[in-house]
């Protein structure tokens, strides 16, 4: 498609949200019945599944760490999920989503209390409009919730940028492509710490500074989201763990 | 897709079997609730999420320009792929498909193709140099048992879903689909034969055959399973439940 | 090559034979020398090689099961056995066909015999011309027993099909190109039971009857022809095991 | 690039950065020795051998014709590949790239790549069927800590030192290369931030965070990395740091 | 390629060739039985069987349209292939070509490319768009020893095996092959240079080498293998016992 | 380029060598730190590099052998070592040169010293002019030496040509590409025995035997400048070991 004049006009973006605005959002947590925990996540035109499973055996042993869980990652797009089909399999990009996203998830887990074992983290895009690690990253921090692991918290994760110099929360692909910059964020809530950032574009001090607010803001929004999910599933207790 | 499954529970859906009951109350010749839901997912041109009981398999379905195969220039491209994704069974592992993800895939292909649901010739452009080529991704998100029969319909129900793009230069009024190709897995478990195995009982059943039929009745493809065998009265008994059975699901393709 | 206007032309198909006629058959046992069983089989223009390993320790070791042996079966046509050069490796077609043809010819061995332990097969496709899967099972049931593998009973496989709405034995490559219907089978004879059923085209009721029919009276055929050559190779006792 | 590191050692290494000091007994805020060498590899058409103390890393440039995807049929090709190579480091294995290896490219490619260092418009020979391909690829010799910056300070020493190729049509004065982006990669220790970390620490450091600045101080590129996490004041703190050591590096590519 | 064999197998055999004798009777200057066959696989426009004793290798010729390569546009293209077949021998595995295989093929490759045995400069069919390719697949069917030599022998049979393809646009009147290479193998074992080994003599055998020679008696390849080593004399008496034993061979090129 | 008129003109090489004349020759030993031993080998236009770890334990596990260490090498060039940018990742000459590299150096080594261990080679060719796989072994033992594994004997490799009829030591990538024969020749030189011969192109027997002296000739030379290196860099200890 041809590059919009411009990205904001009159103070509102092209779908009609203000600079702050998130996308609708909507998780649902224990979806699935085969995996020990399941999560979908909605935010916008975006449709993620994340799945868990273990802690289980690690196979092969020689894989095994004797002091402490390990962690696996992959996050993966449907090859329907995007407007060219994606040949199925890893490409370098989804390698290293898969990466960042679980050392995002990794600061939350008590992998020390399972040697010998492995949790793997399955994240599936269905559908993608910019924003899927982070969205990927939010609901796999609920399917890991909803698989009764320990956690000393949840990961929120949404993404800022730049567009038309404007600092703005939660980009559409068409704002991705279109804009300058991109900056990823997931966040600890509780402790307010950064687990995952990644930016690609431009910014000044003063535009990174108003950029880390509008994530820490943005991503609060998603922590009551998917507090509000555990809830819902999990009704008898009034409080999500 | 090899489960362990313990030896107590392999004889109770025997036992269970050889009285014609089954592990989950449902008859011999019942299905596990069926609904199928097209068009959810909108980067694709059809899509369909089916659910058999608790199994759910998408099917989306991108039409892109392609050249055409050397000795078929005037035909398009159908290419059917099937993933067992890793979050829909603790058996399903990462990587390139392997025997089970083809077989499903070339399964469901068989089933389209063979009674030609697709007019592949309405597909061509350009004699020898562009056609349009029809992609079916199938994606296993949970796995409860027979993700074949649960494939095929999501496939031919994604298909039946399509839009006709608009912002391309789409050659054809919609997507030529002219047949409602229906498969029916049956399972033989201690001589008894059932429609539709959940997942305990594919773990323990000693064959399968599935039978994919048309609106007239007719067999256009089939596929035996699983390391036992069928009689031929087996065989003859498998297709009357497919027939029967066949008119239900696609009753679900609308 | 174009597609010719009738396959049966006064009753009598392209090559010849009459609608329920195989084509010439030869099957010998014990053609290589390392391998633990072979076996050769010409049917027409196919000629097919099939040799047994096993069974043997099973490596890695997690592939191990402890109360059973594994079965594992590779087909695969050489790069020149085929019109256009086939490139070396397994494709999508191969694989389906390797894990049909385990489950055609498991049936008949008594894997818990051997825990821990492998049988490989090994089909190997020197000259193709349709009806390549049903060769090589009848060639691998041979290899089997060749290699002195407890059996129960051989596996004797061969296709039917439909051509010009008539149902007939055996397809040459041109008939399963311009016919409507192939249909492989293959037989555990003594009992007569089905191990392997594929079909893809078109079949009424009636046709689905006929085409089990001819299966049938094929697969006896195939059966005699393998106890023949278990027999020569095994001169001196009169019964091939 | 898990190592095994004994608990001792860690401790050690750990109890240092609380009182503001380092293993190898710099400051904070001090790079190890910094050498760029270039036009070492003449069959590449441009090169830089780096070392950051004991580390090492070469990269080499490789300009060739190629076709521009199709989305940016004017648009030059940039390409940045790293190898891990095994004999950098005994937990390097032979093989296709890995985790470590794809992000290191990764990060180096989005360095030069948001920076608009290169003017990948001047590269179009001939819209949609023709352009020049930069072909960038990092090969870890020495693997002592930080190939981050080392690799990203070879890339762009490389990219600068392209000679302009004699004996085939190239349609340019010389590459394009407009702004100087560097990586500045500050390790987290114990709650002290420090530049440039060696190996030991990098394996007890508990997160990284690349900071990417061109030469108006602004950021191009971030990247965190590891399994900690940085508060909002540390990330400012990381910032200013990198802005400062930007420019010392820069310096190196003259 | 490296099997066991028990140390008392290893010494009867080494005591053997220090007495100037073989485990299978034969002088040190013998082939085992040689039989070649051709033509039998009809798919292929050429094809042998070869024989060495128990060793058997099939090789299989396609001619086929390709693109020359860029730098040899007026030459036709020659592609040597070979299969360690699983069914040949329990060590070898399914799978991707490994270093014996590519070994094997890159040595009857030579042998046939540097005799300029097929003259490719006639396989050009428009410059710089379209040639043949002769493609020799080499499958080794069973293995007893030597499957250099059985390999290199049956590829040279099938390529002079090669009927003119009656039912394409075939631009000549048939494969210009214009000189026969033979490869002759020579086992060392216990300081005794012997020919064609047997695969009892290749598991103990310290090196080998292959010493390809034309019509002439000049050699066009070598290639040492194992990891022992040749002195100068044994090289030069490899290379007479090399000589002598092509002639034997290339009588059965016909 | 265009093929040049000779290769030989007044009795000098294009380059000015005369044809028993080897180029430039540079070793410089343990040249990174992290490897067990290194060496650097500038032949002419050609940079090699070369590391050994080891003897280490081999995994995984099922690889190890119980009565030797198993040696292992792997042959690479850089993508931009080449004129025509190289794809990273073996090629099928790559996998044949790692081969007989590796046992042009084996007969040298004691590695029935170190049951279940793996010693580990490591080549890279950084630029490339004809000659690497010699210059590459020259490396590599150099290499070995450094880390003080124990050695029958150094292994000193070059190549040797034909070029205008003329049998040439160490040939360029132009005469290489132009001549008619390239013989590499890698030798242990106390005993004079020769651990890699390879040849292509055209020998008669008397060119043959010119070769092979020549291949000594040049092998003694790479040798003495392997010592030197060694030397070098242990100064105190007058004799490289």
């Amino acid at each position: 498609m041809e590059k919009p004049e411009k990205l904001i006009i009159d103070g509102k973006r092209l779908d009609g949200r203000a600079p702050e605005e998130m996308r609708p959002l909507k998780i649902e947590a224990g979806v699935l019945k085969r995996a020990d925990g399941s999560a979908y996540v909605e935010l916008g035109e975006n449709k993620v599944l994340a799945a868990v499973y273990g802690p289980r055996e690690m196979h092969p042993r020689h894989l095994q760490r004797p002091d402490t869980a390990v962690l696996r990652c992959r996050y993966n797009m449907a090859p329907f999920s995007v407007e060219e089909r994606k040949r199925p399999g890893p490409d370098r990009r989804s390698v290293e989503i898969s990466k960042v996203t679980r050392q995002a998830l990794e600061p939350v887990l008590f992998l020390e209390l399972y040697p010998r074992s492995v949790i793997d983290i399955f994240i599936e895009v269905l559908q993608a409009d910019a924003g899927t690690r982070t969205a990927g990253i939010t609901a796999a921090a609920v399917a890991l919730a909803d698989a009764g692991i320990p956690m000393r918290d949840l990961v929120s994760s949404v993404a800022v940028g730049k567009i038309d110099d404007m600092i703005v929360l939660d980009l559409t692909k068409e704002e991705d492509q279109w804009g300058t910059t991109d900056m990823p964020v997931a966040i600890v809530p509780r402790k307010k710490l950064v687990s995952l950032l990644q930016m690609d574009g431009n910014l000044t001090e003063e535009e990174f500074k108003r950029a880390l607010d509008l994530a820490f803001r943005g991503c609060e929004q998603i922590y009551q989201a998917q507090r509000q999910a555990l809830k819902e599933k999990y009704a008898i207790k009034p409080e999500g763990e | 897709m090899y489960e362990m499954i313990s030896k107590v529970r392999r004889d109770y859906i025997g036992d269970l079997a050889r009285q014609g009951k089954r592990v989950d109350g449902r008859a011999l010749n019942q299905y596990r609730e069926v609904s199928v839901e097209v068009g959810s997912i909108k980067s694709a041109q059809g899509s369909a999420l089916v659910k058999l009981g608790r199994t759910q398999v998408l099917a989306g379905v991108k039409i892109q320009h392609a050249e055409p195969f050397a000795d078929r220039p005037d035909s398009g491209v159908l290419i059917v792929n099937a993933e067992l994704l890793p979050l829909a069974s603790p058996t399903f592992e990462s990587g390139r498909p392997g025997e089970d993800a083809i077989e499903l895939a070339r399964v469901v292909d068989r089933g389209i193709r063979e009674s030609e649901a697709i007019d592949l010739e309405k597909l061509a452009i350009k004699s020898g140099e562009d056609v349009w080529a029809v992609f079916i991704d199938i994606y296993a998100l949970d796995h409860d048992g027979n993700l074949i029969d649960a494939s095929a319909l999501a496939a031919m129900a994604a298909l039946l879903n399509v839009k006709t793009p608009e912002d391309e230069a789409w050659t054809l009024p919609g997507l030529p689909v002219t047949k409602k190709p229906v498969a029916v897995t049956i399972a033989k478990i201690n001589g008894k034969l059932m429609v539709d195995p959940c997942l305990d009982e594919e773990n323990v059943m000693d064959a399968r055959i599935t039978m994919t039929t048309i609106e007239d009745g007719s067999l256009c493809a089939m596929q035996k399973g699983g390391i036992g065998c069928f009689s031929r009265e087996e065989l003859e008994q498998a297709y009357e439940l497919a027939r029967a059975k066949s008119v239900e699901l696609r009753a679900h393709l609308g």
